[in-house]
């Protein structure tokens, strides 16, 4: 039996950052048990959330992302004793810092998802997918990608008419 | 802001001077000190650039005004590493480069029985820019002065200077953040976006960090590049974003950035901010005391997870 | 340029159910530095691999990627297959385009371009994977053993029956612990020093054990397989080597009124004494507070009277250095003590059972010796303050466990059952005696254990009162002890002749000491903290180091036992071969841009992380950096992810492979 | 040698029993720490602290009583001090609980029409005599020791309790009145019942559990030799010395154990003369142990 199946104008990339432990194991267990969520995340790999470095966050966006997961061993579960522990702090004071810059942190999800959560595995996928489908592509970064470092920003009429002298 | 006492006397800065040219020199003969890292009057009129004395004979040539801008414990942690070879060193600062110097030793790059510090008390910089030899008023003080708490640093060898009766400035770093946390995150984004976009990627920021002090610097490699390299609007926000990642939680707030951008872009802002973070979730305030680990090195078990699912 | 294959598992029809496989493996040829792509039935079948081992010399690749399972499956089986292809192993990815993909999307066409953006992923992974060889780290077949208690004899017996050399420390003169004090244990009632003495002389008597008693541990350096230990052996002011035993110095010694611990004070001792007569060693040691000679340097009648001239008053601490690859902590346990709050413990103390005044009011183990055949009243119970034969012997529980508002929230786990077993032995005693017991719960879960709990009731006829114990005090020769009966809900009074608290287990005072020494973390309460609590539950966090024993938890002897030879058997596995191999994913320094502000140090898990200094060939100073020794880093990577300048790096899962992930997308 | 010593001041909060059936313990308190040097300033207009019926009825009312009591108190200089052990562990209890909780806080604040004074230290007199004034210092101040007197120390149930609130001392197990009168001289036996209710309120509901409970304490005292008790609290004295004589006659016993204050020993110790300190007052006559004990 088939769910109906939605056509969407938008179709967001979520690139997930995981354990291996916990979340990439949690993933692996919701396919197990054949549990469904949509197919816009990809994910990558790491041994522990304490690996991940938050320019791996901003470099997920800058490549298109239009929302990032990062997820890991609930406290207390790390592999490493202590590395969500660490990444926990990061990644709170990185958010804030995000935020500050005007990031709408509606696309940055943490979650903690154990190898036996496979269903909350599928929450946090499709919460995530469907909350940035509804907003929409993330324009920001991939802008500032296109953008040149006179495009607009410094707009005298003098520079301006030196622009358009250009032939 | 009308009346006279809205300026700072200046005779706290010719006192300072004195009595950091009689300490260096008593250090310098004693042999306490192989060399004292201060100010000296610059070329131009009213300005004051960094100075490195070794002669007992020259230390006149120390002085401290409005113009000793310069945080010069950068000169321990990167610049001029010659010196340090030299032995026991003397450093002049005010209380936020000693705030810099706390930090640096508690990331190992320090030793404290290696320094002879001489704290001065300050009541104030100038702004970049500001017109020169005129006592500091609200018009000329620099930004990060004007809500300064540590007028008189703490912990240092001797400290000199008396702290004169302070004006009240409009702490203007602080309702700038207010005014950037009220707005919406598209808000922000425009207001960095255009200030970010300015910059010509020439690292005067990085260059007179105290904190950036690392051989290679993550924005210039290139396997992998996690940085452009070059002047572009993306590259840029990323550099901006990387750079308050690295110092949050080390920064102690001298605003040397800020003062050399050439683009004039509120470099202070991203630190102040991560600073405010930082204390408000781990109660950590960089700089004044040394501390083995800064809070990103470390963690309770119960910290705050509200927004992890 | 790269020469990766890609192989494109169907898994049956798990894969290409919902996968259009072939198409996947179109694109993936498609792919810049891909050599090669095919798609295959079942490519973990034995000609999967041959297939892809075909491939690997006829299209002479460099990388291989299969897009197949979860690598939690299969990666073991196609890295070595890619190995036996002469590849290096670490350059063989797995794309898990099943549990990830097939599995958990019905529409096709959404699969299938999931699937080869997964492909395109670990493609650009592999390209940047490096070889990599196992580490190898040399292992010293010898082991510690801290304590010298049952946990502490079991698993060095374990070991050194084993073929391998062990060297046992116990702090006190001699080994035997506190199963050494115990009367009789349950659930069967035997004997303990008739089970433990034994053991005692056999740890002793081992030609593969080395035995340093009246020694602590100094310092310990060194990682797993490479321990380098040194031990504090006090001062006895015996020479071992030479004295017989023959106890004639204990005899003449004239100091003879003070307080002999082992007996929980109950009984006395000289100054030069043996804690017990079945001691292990059966050497004496000088109690240098004590010793007329050292107090005011006369005397020395020991020293006249030693036939042997093993008496050596000059005795110094001596520091030996023993080398060895694996470490057994199992030491063991103390009784909360209610006479005083411990200093800088976050426990506090019992005021309302007077604070350790009443001198017939005692602990658990002061019961055991004075229920022991050996002990000062010879198996009496007779109260300590007048010597009176007890009528009726109030037990409390859970005096300090299970008492959050007093600091200790967990349950002790042995009181339940020394409880029941002292009414038994009490009323084996005195016949017309009435033993009571406050209790919270009986716990009892263990073999023949609650037929031994129900025992004590209906046949020994303890009666069993639930609820707690408000306040202890003396009225004349009696103890009132008022408590509650939460069942029948009344207030209870009982005139004791003597009172009986089971208090709390916990760790050895120093405990945390000890563990900061030997690099091992502890809970709030100092116990020692197991890697893993249901599958590692004898391994430290720390490579090489095991824990035996209640150091660990509260545990009884059976457990202890049992942990005990769990830890050997561990120690033994990691003395079966002679080079220890780990998967290579470890943390590197690159020297030349680290500058040791030492954030990775101050992160590492592991304390893996080592400051190095680097030196010229005149050997002055250059500068420092970090150091990641590689058999003790675990792995995780956070010191890369909060190194500022990346110069650390962790194998396997470095920047560039990372990022060409993302840049792949 | 010894620092300059700080004037100790103190504002300080009487308590209904202090102005009625206690007023020697009020007197005695006056003239003890006038003749140490220690000032004292009563906080004017204060109010019930709503004692030990208060919070069983109307938890809100008995919070506003001392929060509007601390309040008062706001206007006097000096920590404030409080001799009647109920009204202590009130004021501290009200403290720690509107310290904990933002919402009652904000009812009580609004009940008092004013913020709540969580700041003032609230200390018992014992505390002001061991921890600010000193030991050593009290021991200097003797003119009388009180040397052959034995005294049971009574601490009651609410100068130690509950576990986290009065921070006096150790909860169970306290020794602060011990090592108070122990200065001035006085010999303190050791004995069970020190800690034990003394019924309190009962004391006119249910006298039977009264004389019960007031009675054990009486004979456990004197088992232990003692030659009187000192109370820190004036409804444990109540039940302990007006109720003496009809546990005497419920028991058959003879006690004859007069109940001083803690502060009326202390004030004779320091030569306060004893005229002021309100012994004719109390219902088991002291005078011939005073007098016994060549102390009058």
């Amino acid at each position: 039996m088939h769910a109906h199946k939605e056509n969407h104008a938008f179709e967001p990339k979520i690139v997930a950052f995981v354990c291996t432990w916990c979340t990439y194991a949690g993933a692996d267990l919701a396919g197990t048990a054949r549990l469904q969520y949509p197919a816009n995340t990809r994910v990558v790999k790491f041994p522990c959330t304490g690996r991940i470095d938050p320019v791996f966050i901003l470099r997920a966006f800058q490549k298109g992302a239009d929302g990032v997961l990062v997820s890991g061993c609930h406290p207390g579960d790390c592999h490493y004793m202590a590395g969500n522990f660490h990444a926990r702090r990061r990644f709170a004071a990185f958010r804030a810092l995000l935020d500050f810059i005007g990031v709408d942190l509606n696309r940055l999800q943490f979650s903690w998802v154990s190898a036996a959560e496979g269903g909350k595995w599928v929450e946090v996928a499709t919460e995530l997918t469907e909350r940035v489908r509804a907003m929409g592509p993330m324009r920001e970064f991939r802008e500032l990608e296109t953008e040149e470092q006179w495009s607009g920003a410094i707009d005298t009429p003098e520079l301006q008419a030196a622009y358009e002298a250009i032939p | 802001m009308t009346n006279t006492a809205q300026t700072i006397d200046p005779a706290l800065y010719a006192a300072v001077t004195d009595a950091i040219r009689a300490e260096a020199k008593k250090v310098l003969e004693a042999g306490a000190a192989a060399a004292v890292v201060g100010w000296q009057a610059g070329r131009r009129q009213g300005t004051a650039m960094p100075a490195i004395i070794t002669d007992p004979a020259k230390v006149a040539e120390l002085i401290f005004s409005p113009a000793c801008v310069n945080n010069l414990a950068l000169y321990l942690s990167k610049a001029k590493k010659e010196i340090r070879a030299r032995g026991r060193i003397a450093i002049v600062v005010k209380g936020c480069d000693l705030k810099a110097l706390v930090g640096l030793m508690g990331e190992n790059q320090l030793k404290r029985e290696d320094l002879h510090v001489i704290g001065v008390v300050c009541a104030g910089v100038q702004r970049a820019g500001a017109a020169k030899d005129i006592p500091l008023s609200e018009e000329t003080i620099a930004g990060k002065c004007r809500e300064c708490t540590v007028h008189t640093p703490e912990g240092a060898d001797v400290t000199v200077g008396t702290l004169p009766d302070l004006p009240h400035f409009t702490p203007v770093e602080s309702e700038e953040l207010s005014r950037l946390e009220a707005m919406t995150p598209a808000q922000r984004w425009s207001f960095w976006k255009e200030h970010f976009a300015r910059c010509i990627r020439c690292y005067a920021c990085r260059q007179v960090c105290p904190f950036c002090y690392c051989e290679q610097c993550l924005c210039d490699r290139n396997r992998p590049q996690a940085v452009e390299t070059t002047p572009r609007p993306a590259g840029n926000m990323a550099w901006h974003i990387v750079r308050a990642m690295h110092l949050a939680g080390r920064c102690a707030g001298c605003a040397e950035c800020e003062r050399v951008c050439p683009m004039d872009i509120p470099l202070n802002l991203l630190n102040r901010k991560m600073a405010k973070e930082l204390k408000e979730l781990y109660g950590h305030e960089a700089g004044f005391e040394v501390k083995e680990k800064g809070p990103l090195a470390q963690y309770r078990e119960d910290d705050d997870q509200s927004f992890i699912k | 340029m790269s020469r990766i294959g890609v192989f494109v598992c169907h898994c049956g029809e798990n894969i290409a159910r919902t996968v259009d496989v072939e198409k996947v493996a179109a694109e993936a040829a498609r792919l810049p530095g891909v050599a090669y792509a095919t798609d295959y039935k079942y490519m973990c079948s034995d000609p999967g691999q041959n297939l892809l081992k075909n491939a690997v010399a006829e299209h002479r690749l460099d990388g291989i990627v299969v897009a197949a399972c979860s690598p939690r499956m299969h990666e073991k089986t196609f890295r070595n297959a890619a190995k036996s292809a002469g590849l290096n192993p670490f350059l063989c990815e797995m794309a898990n385009i099943r549990e990830h993909c097939s599995w958990v999307h019905e529409d096709r066409d959404e699969a299938t371009a999931k699937a080869s953006d997964i492909v395109a992923m670990m493609v650009a992974r592999v390209k940047k994977d490096k070889r990599l060889v196992p580490i190898t780290v040399p292992v010293t077949k010898r082991a510690l053993v801290i304590g010298g208690g049952i946990a502490g004899i079991q698993a060095a017996l374990d070991i050194a029956d084993a073929g391998h050399q062990v060297v046992l420390v116990e702090r006190e003169p001699s080994i035997g612990g506190h199963m050494a004090q115990l009367s009789e244990t349950f659930p069967t009632l035997d004997c303990s020093q008739c089970i433990m003495t034994p053991k005692m002389v056999d740890a002793a008597n081992h030609p593969n054990i080395t035995l340093h008693t009246y020694s602590e541990i100094e310092s310990v350096d060194g990682y797993i397989g490479n321990f380098q230990i040194t031990v504090r052996k006090k001062a006895r002011s015996v020479i071992e080597e030479k004295c017989t035993g023959c106890g004639v110095c204990s005899a003449k010694c004239p100091q003879k009124k003070i307080p002999n611990a082992f007996d929980k004070n109950l009984g006395t001792r000289p100054a030069i004494y043996v804690p017990f007569p079945q001691a292990v060693p059966n050497t004496p040691v000088i109690d240098r507070a004590n010793c007329t000679w050292f107090k005011t340097g006369k005397c020395g009648v020991c020293q006249k009277v030693c036939g042997p001239g093993a008496i050596d008053y000059e005795q110094e601490d001596r520091l030996i250095v023993e080398p060895v690859g694996a470490i057994v902590v199992a030491t063991g346990f103390e009784l909360y003590s209610i006479t005083e709050k411990p200093k800088g413990s976050p426990i506090k103390g019992y005021g309302e059972f007077g604070h350790g005044t009443i001198p017939d009011v005692i602990d658990g183990l002061t019961f055991e010796r004075l229920a022991s055949a050996s002990g000062p009243t010879g198996g009496k119970i007779l109260r300590p303050s007048d010597g009176r034969e007890p009528k009726q012997v109030v037990f409390v529980q859970c005096v300090g466990s299970r008492a959050r508002e007093k600091g200790i929230s967990y349950c002790s786990k042995i009181c339940c059952m020394y409880t029941a077993k002292h009414t038994m032995l009490y009323k084996h005693k005195v016949h017309d005696g009435q033993a009571y017991v406050f209790f919270m719960d009986a716990r009892t879960p263990g073999k023949s254990y609650d037929e031994f709990w129900r025992r004590a009731i209906e046949e020994e006829e303890a009666v069993y009162i639930r609820g707690m114990v408000s306040r202890l005090y003396q009225k004349g020769d009696k103890i009132v002890v008022m408590g509650s009966d939460v069942h029948v809900g009344v207030q209870v009074e009982i005139e004791a002749d003597l009172v009986v608290l089971a208090t709390a287990v916990q760790p050895r005072a120093g405990a945390d000491t000890l563990a900061q020494k030997l690099g091992i973390s502890y809970d709030s309460y100092h116990f020692y903290s197991e890697a893993h609590a249901k599958l590692k539950p004898v391994e430290c966090a720390t490579a090489g180091i095991y824990l035996a024993g209640a150091c660990q938890g509260p545990k009884d002897i059976p457990d202890t036992v049992s942990q005990a030879s769990a830890a050997a058997a561990k120690v033994m596995t990691l003395f079966a071969k002679d080079e220890l191999e780990r998967e290579p994913i470890v943390a590197k320094v690159n020297e030349k841009n680290c500058v040791a502000c030492l954030y990775c140090k101050k992160v590492c898990p592991y304390g893996a992380v080592e400051e190095k200094e680097i030196r010229d060939r005149q050997g002055n100073l250059i500068r420092v950096v970090a150091y990641v020794n590689p058999g003790v880093c675990g792995g995780c990577g956070t010191c890369q992810a909060s190194c500022p300048s990346k110069s650390v790096e962790l194998d396997g899962y470095t920047d560039e492979q990372i990022m060409a992930m993302i840049e792949a997308l | 040698m010894t620092p300059a010593k700080k004037l100790l001041s103190y504002s300080y909060y009487p308590g209904c029993s202090l102005h009625a059936s206690a007023k020697e313990y009020d007197e005695s308190t006056r003239g003890l720490f006038k003749a140490l040097g220690i000032g004292l300033k009563e906080v004017p207009d204060w109010l019930c602290c709503g004692a030990t019926p208060a919070h069983n009825v109307d938890e809100l009312l008995s919070l506003s009583l001392c929060a509007k009591n601390l309040s008062l108190a706001e206007g006097v200089e000096g920590d404030l001090a409080v001799a009647c052990a109920a009204c202590f562990s009130r004021l501290k209890v009200t403290q720690h609980h509107l310290a904990d909780n933002e919402t009652k806080r904000k009812q009580v604040e609004y009940a008092i029409a004013g913020a709540v004074n969580l700041q003032k230290p609230v200390k018992h007199l014992l505390e002001i005599l061991a921890k600010d004034f000193g030991l050593d210092r009290l021991t200097e101040a003797v003119q009388k020791p009180l040397s052959g007197l034995k005294v049971a120390c009574y601490y009651g149930c609410l100068l130690t309790r509950p576990p986290e609130v009065p921070e006096l001392d150790c909860v169970e197990a306290p020794t602060i009145m011990e090592r108070v009168i122990g200065a001035v001289g006085a010999e303190t036996v050791r004995w069970s019942h020190r800690m034990e209710c003394c019924g309190a309120n009962f004391t006119l509901s249910r006298p039977g559990v009264v004389l019960k409970l007031s009675g054990s304490i009486l004979d456990s005292a004197k088992a232990a030799g003692a030659d009187c008790l000192m109370v820190a609290c004036p409804l444990c004295h109540g039940n302990l010395d007006i109720r003496q004589k009809e546990i005497e006659e419920a028991t058959g016993e003879r006690f004859g154990m007069p109940v001083f204050y803690m502060t009326q020993l202390l004030a004779l110790a320091v030569g306060v003369a004893p005229g002021k300190l309100g012994f004719d007052s109390m219902i088991v006559n002291p005078l011939p142990l005073l007098k016994e004990k060549g102390l009058v």
